[in-house]
């Protein structure tokens, strides 16, 4: 495919590999914000092919992952008791609540359906005008437009039985998070690509200047995160901290303003449980009241008890880079990608499932 | 996070009486439709990355090349040769 | 089509009286006459020498048409592949409906035409079966089961236990078409595309490979559910050996490649269907997959792996950019992604 | 039972990966293991001498566990009893099942053993076998299709051809149990009574029988669906003889017979299971039943009719007081009746 | 069983044969109004065993078959479009209605549900409070007090998702129409034992008085049938035509007042259409208004258009008596069990389905 | 029509908040529940007809007896000998 498959080169990956090599004269710790980058690190095998000397830490940058208990199981509560047609994005379904998963609910005889795009469930909640359709719209702000929209198109297509179940959590909040943390020890970051295609990279100079990092805004491929690599290391080695875009075939420095717009016209910022770090201020989404009616959390007004988190899972820890997975007494042990008990051994983006299928470190 | 791949539009209607605009967007052959509300100025042939339904970018093609061209303008590229063969081509 | 008066199958059909004759009078039964068939008893009489494998599976595809195919001919073929892979030349196979009330008749009838081509070009005859009706609601349109006996070639040696270091592995086409074929059509995930599902008889070619090759061929197996990694893990557990295998060598139809970008799923642990894995001696690998890619079911064959005495029991992936990754089995099935 | 870590199946334990993987290995394989099982590979290896019996069902009942048993020793007792209809000794069955998300792993567990427990009483053994898993609402708790191979008792000569005017026909047992006991704990018609299915083997009390009398036994077959009624009037349509019986005769238990009155179900087509029927030879008919009443199996057996010249393709009832009625299979299944 | 199992007595129906034989002088022909007999009479072989000089006709008695066809296609339109749980007894559930019957609306995913007993529909509808639950109640007058206690029950209960479908049919009245229809021959009547269990014996008095038959309030068994064939014959080889009782064991002169309660507190007698016949005049039962909640017809206020018999269908001349079912042109043609045209080919008392099974007259 | 078969009560009791009596009615064995509302004076050990649930009619035990006497009765059952083996007998 143009504009990816250009960006798996081999060659030119060596090359890189090389000039990073030669670039770095010291240790340095990279945060990849974003699970996607995480990904492409295992899935290439390019951990192991970067020097000793620089350790990638694997962000808190899977939605999934951060997404509170409380509201997986709002929506195990809204497709089991409210009997709720619940569309989710497929990753979601396995992360447990904390009496069962989406995927458990679905077993139980929930109808749980996985779609592509939130816009298909509003197609769904006017093709089913007597079920109540929720969708349960995670995400960063890359998604953020698109559950929006999905609002949007209910209210001018009038589906009253549709609303949206929101946990949206953004990215200058957590990394200013990741930074405050005293035991945190992170050089450098590279900044999440698709988040910045929609919100621009204006966020990012106040905290580089602040914290004094580096922050390459990054894409997804090997090339791309190679050379963001690359990119941070220079500027480490240069004792710089800017912001740079090496994704610039996608990112405006701007962003997209138009969805921005619908954002805007349909969220306000606020504060935001993560799972497995806390409330970080204004470092979520909630739906304006202008569309009350499309929350599902005010329309079905539920309140679940907030069921406490796992004490022995040290995901918080893990998000920020101050532990790896290996570090966590239970990891490979009780926890498990098929019985997991913190969200980072959820999705394969999850630190802690990534260190666990692709590291080779556990014997199954 | 946030999984979005670029794709080629193919073709562009107008929906749900004239208020959205939906492409089909061409992957690698397949073909999955989009919304354009927020690139109201795409065209069909233009690359566009696509997530969960939505187009969110189009592609810069001139910008495309500059992961190609990195090392070169860093002044570590002596030994790569000819730029021009990792480029994006036509399809 | 036989003239019926009933357009769709309902729990009469299945109750054993009138109705369960007279759809398998003017169905089932008349389209896949054969001598054994007929007798119509509890059971089918063969006769059978040799070493026999048996192998079942029961088939439940959703949609049950699908591009490419539909779950009839995937029920023939299943079996009939499962018996290929045990160095087995299929004769006979049972086949067993449960279908859910309000299965279109027409429908049904299509699916028998496909089961009796697919038994005709696979070269295997249908010698018993079973039809069940279930509730509406307590079924999915059809589940196929089907089950088979062979005899094993002579100069076959299938099993584990043949695996040696510095065996390869060659795949005998692309893989992933079968799944992501389904999920093209798969409600709140369809897209539009020209994939296939490759559900095809393997008998022939594996039987062609065998005559040649004997003992050479040291494992076959077909990587179905779970996909290409699963079933190399399983083997690399099973025997305690290390495979590595090489990403770039592994052959994937663009589109279906696309497909597994935009759905963020990886190729290797989606179903295939009509396709092979085979463990081959080092020395006759390069001939073995000669002799397969002039067969039209190995044309896309590949040698993607070696077995190798390092890192047992794990399989490990050479990225195209030359990276290293275990590969390890999903805890379940591979859902579509946004992160 | 293994303790797991989950307890209920998921769609996930279909899937063929790691969920698949522990629900076999700490469940099926392990309950079940075999040598030839163990292999674990797409099939199995066997060796069989002279001719062969294959036979194939797919089982499904509301509810899984019933009065006298459950889904799984019916789906080893229904294959391993019509492979023995076939004059065949039963000796490798395959199992397959096809469960609904939501199923309790305990009663997973449960139908497992009674599968494990009827196979050792048979003396057959599972050597291939699938586990797919559906969505909640495509598929009802449990379904499971066995088929099975057996060799083929040399002094047998079993088929509708062999069936004579003036045959005997005797039932081995007690008519409509099992689907009585269904029906008792079916929702709606419920009722107590201590009516249980007879879902049992009969494999060595037909082997006892072959061995003693071989071809004085023209046919067997055994009237599971559509009951005792079907099932002969398919023979006498099949092989042009007409069939009497005489209601006197037919064997059944008090209870089930009041359950019939009860819900206005004729007991000649209510399902059995654990029961067969034999044509034998006018001669040898009483020693046969005398041999057949010694096997608990057979301690209810009666000759119930009689092979005649008369009306042929018809089976004629001659009921209690003497008058005759002609005997059809019902449009479908008998539905419970209040005129 | 006791009081059954011994009015199945092989060696008193061979007297009782005999009986009949050296009583009967020449040809006679009786109705057995109800299908309970005509089950009897087929199951066990009796009508061979009758001398030839008696011929039994099957008479209207199944009110399975006489549902108007009207009625059934609302029955399928609450199951399918209302999306009731329609509840019935098992043997109507094969009646073919306009487009299609129970069972196939079953068959197509409708919720239908075979019960013992309407009092379980009440059940049904306490556990499904979001569901309607419709009992469709049919029968003679031996069924209108279960039917009718059901409605009791559920307003006692304040069970507000029940209600009846209601369609019964009264015997008395159908022996008048038979009566009057100037081409029958009906010599005597059995008359339904169980309907005078609830009813019983008075109403036909003026019957037997007017159209000077003799009438034999019979039971079921083979004994009963026959002592019942025995004292019609009788009365008419002696020219008597009164009412007998041989059922006296179940049936009291005056019936069972309190079920005559129970009807008449949540019925009144109407007009009613009886199929294959046409309307015959204050021959069924009505929702009284007091339970008009409950009655399914003004609940859902429902109209679905009469849609027309199949005209080559001669049932109302079987049931009258006037044809035998080989008389139809598509007795065992296009109408079989399998495929019923009309309602006698449907249970297997009807007329033409007890000819079709039992008299071995069809290859099938 | 109509299928009613008769049992024999085996328990009684009262159901919904006392207004209705439910027996437990056996018949030949098995046990069904069956309303008592129609037969208010039944007892345990009676035997009842029961049509769709509904206890109808209590059996008369004496003119049980007369389809037995009948052909007696009417003079025409010179060999039938004794007539007691064809009553019911207690269960
Ligand atoms: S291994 Fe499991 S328990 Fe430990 S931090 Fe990771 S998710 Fe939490
Ligand atoms: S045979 Fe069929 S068409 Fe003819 S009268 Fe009977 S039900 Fe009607
Ligand atoms: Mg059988
Ligand atoms: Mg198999
Ligand atoms: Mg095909
Ligand atoms: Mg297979
Ligand atoms: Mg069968
Ligand atoms: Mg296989
Ligand atoms: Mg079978
Ligand atoms: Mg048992
Ligand atoms: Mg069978
Ligand atoms: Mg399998």
């Amino acid at each position: 495919m143009k504009y990816l498959s250009e960006y798996r080169d081999p060659e030119l990956a060596k090359k890189y590999l090389e000039e990073i090599k030669n670039t770095v004269s010291r240790p340095w710790s990279i945060m990849e914000v974003c699970g996607g980058q995480t990904h492409s690190l295992v899935k290439n095998g390019i951990i192991e092919m970067l020097p000793d000397k620089i350790t990638m830490i694997h962000g808190p940058g899977c939605p999934v992952c951060v997404t509170p208990l409380n509201l997986i199981d709002k929506a195990i509560h809204l497709a089991t008791e409210k009997e709720a047609i619940l569309c989710s994005f497929g990753d979601m379904l396995r992360v447990p609540g904390s009496q069962k998963s989406l995927l458990q609910a679905k077993a139980e005889g929930a109808d749980v359906r996985i779609l592509y795009s939130p816009l298909e469930a509003v197609k769904i909640a006017e093709e089913n005008p007597e079920k109540e359709v929720v969708f349960f719209a995670v995400g960063f702000e890359t998604t953020a437009p698109a559950n929006a929209l999905s609002v949007v198109h209910a209210d001018r297509r009038n589906v009253k039985n549709y609303s949206i179940l929101a946990s949206h959590v953004l990215v200058p909040p957590a990394i200013k998070a990741v930074m405050d943390d005293k035991e945190s020890q992170i050089d450098g970051f590279l900044a999440a690509g698709h988040v910045c295609t929609i919100m621009g990279n204006t966020e990012y100079h106040p905290l580089s200047t602040k914290y004094k990092v580096p922050i390459v805004v990054t894409g997804f491929e090997p090339l791309d995160v190679l050379q963001g690599i690359l990119m941070v290391i220079r500027q480490l080695e240069q004792s710089k901290s800017e912001v740079e875009n090496q994704y610039a075939r996608i990112v405006r420095e701007e962003g997209n303003l138009d969805a921005q717009k619908v954002i805007n016209e349909v969220f306000e910022v606020r504060n935001q449980m993560w799972r497995g770090i806390g409330e970080i201020p204004d470092s979520g989404y909630a739906v304006r009241d202008k569309y009350a009616g499309y929350d599902a959390i005010r329309k079905f007004d539920i309140f679940i008890d907030e069921a406490p988190e796992n004490p022995l899972c040290i995901s918080g820890q893990i998000m920020k880079g101050i532990k790896k997975p290996y570090e966590c007494s239970q990891f490979g042990k009780t926890c498990k990608p098929e019985n997991p008990l913190g969200a980072p051994m959820v999705s394969s983006e999850g630190a802690c499932a990534a260190y666990y299928h692709f590291s080779g470190m556990v014997e199954i | 996070m946030c999984l979005a791949i670029p794709g080629k539009i193919k073709s562009i209607e107008t929906k749900y009486g004239g208020m959205v605009r939906m492409a089909k967007v061409s992957f690698g052959g397949i073909v999955k439709e989009a919304s354009l509300e927020m690139l109201p100025d795409a065209e069909v042939d233009d690359y566009v990355l696509v997530h969960v339904g939505v187009a969110i970018s189009k592609v810069n093609e001139e910008e495309a090349q500059k992961t190609f061209k990195y090392l070169e303008e860093i002044g570590e590229l002596g030994e790569l040769g000819d730029v021009d063969e990792y480029l994006p081509k036509p399809e | 089509m036989p003239i019926l008066d009933f357009d769709i199958i309902t729990l009469g059909h299945g109750s054993g009286g009138m109705l369960t004759n007279k759809l398998l009078d003017s169905g089932v039964f008349d389209l896949l006459s054969n001598d054994i068939l007929d007798e119509r008893h509890d059971g089918a009489f063969l006769e059978l020498h040799g070493k026999i494998a048996f192998s079942t599976d029961s088939f439940l595809v959703s949609p049950i048409f699908f591009p490419g195919g539909n779950i009839g001919e995937l029920a023939v073929n299943g079996t009939v592949n499962d018996l290929a892979m045990c160095g087995a030349s299929p004769k006979y196979l049972s086949l067993s409906f449960i279908i859910e009330e309000g299965l279109p008749v027409k429908d049904f009838w299509e699916i028998l035409v496909s089961i009796k081509i697919a038994c005709e070009k696979a070269g295997v005859k249908i010698v018993t079966g079973d039809t069940k009706v279930v509730e509406k609601g307590k079924g999915d349109k059809i589940f196929i089961n089907t089950s088979g006996v062979g005899t094993i070639n002579p100069k076959a040696n299938i099993g584990k236990k043949n695996i040696q270091i510095g065996d390869k592995i060659i795949v005998s086409g692309n893989i992933a078409s079968h799944g992501m074929a389904i999920l093209s059509v798969r409600e709140g995930l369809e897209f539009d595309s020209e994939i296939q599902s490759d559900t095809t008889y393997l008998n022939h070619c594996v039987e062609d490979l065998l005559n040649n090759f004997g003992t050479d061929i040291h494992l076959l197996t077909d990587p179905t559910r779970g996909g290409v990694a699963t079933v190399l893990k399983e083997i690399a557990e099973a025997t305690a050996v290390g495979i590595e295998i090489y990403q770039k060598n592994l052959p994937i139809d663009d589109q279906v490649a696309s497909a597994c970008e935009l759905l963020g799923l990886d190729s290797l642990y989606v179903a295939n269907e009509g396709l092979f894995i085979a463990f081959v001696s080092e020395e006759k690998a390069a001939v073995i997959l000669e002799k397969l890619r002039q067969d039209t079911k190995g044309r896309n064959a590949k040698i993607i792996g070696t077995v190798v005495a390092n890192h047992p029991k794990q399989v490990v992936l050479e990225s195209a950019i030359g990276g290293k990754r275990v590969i390890s089995m999903l805890p379940g099935e591979q859902l579509p992604r946004i992160c």
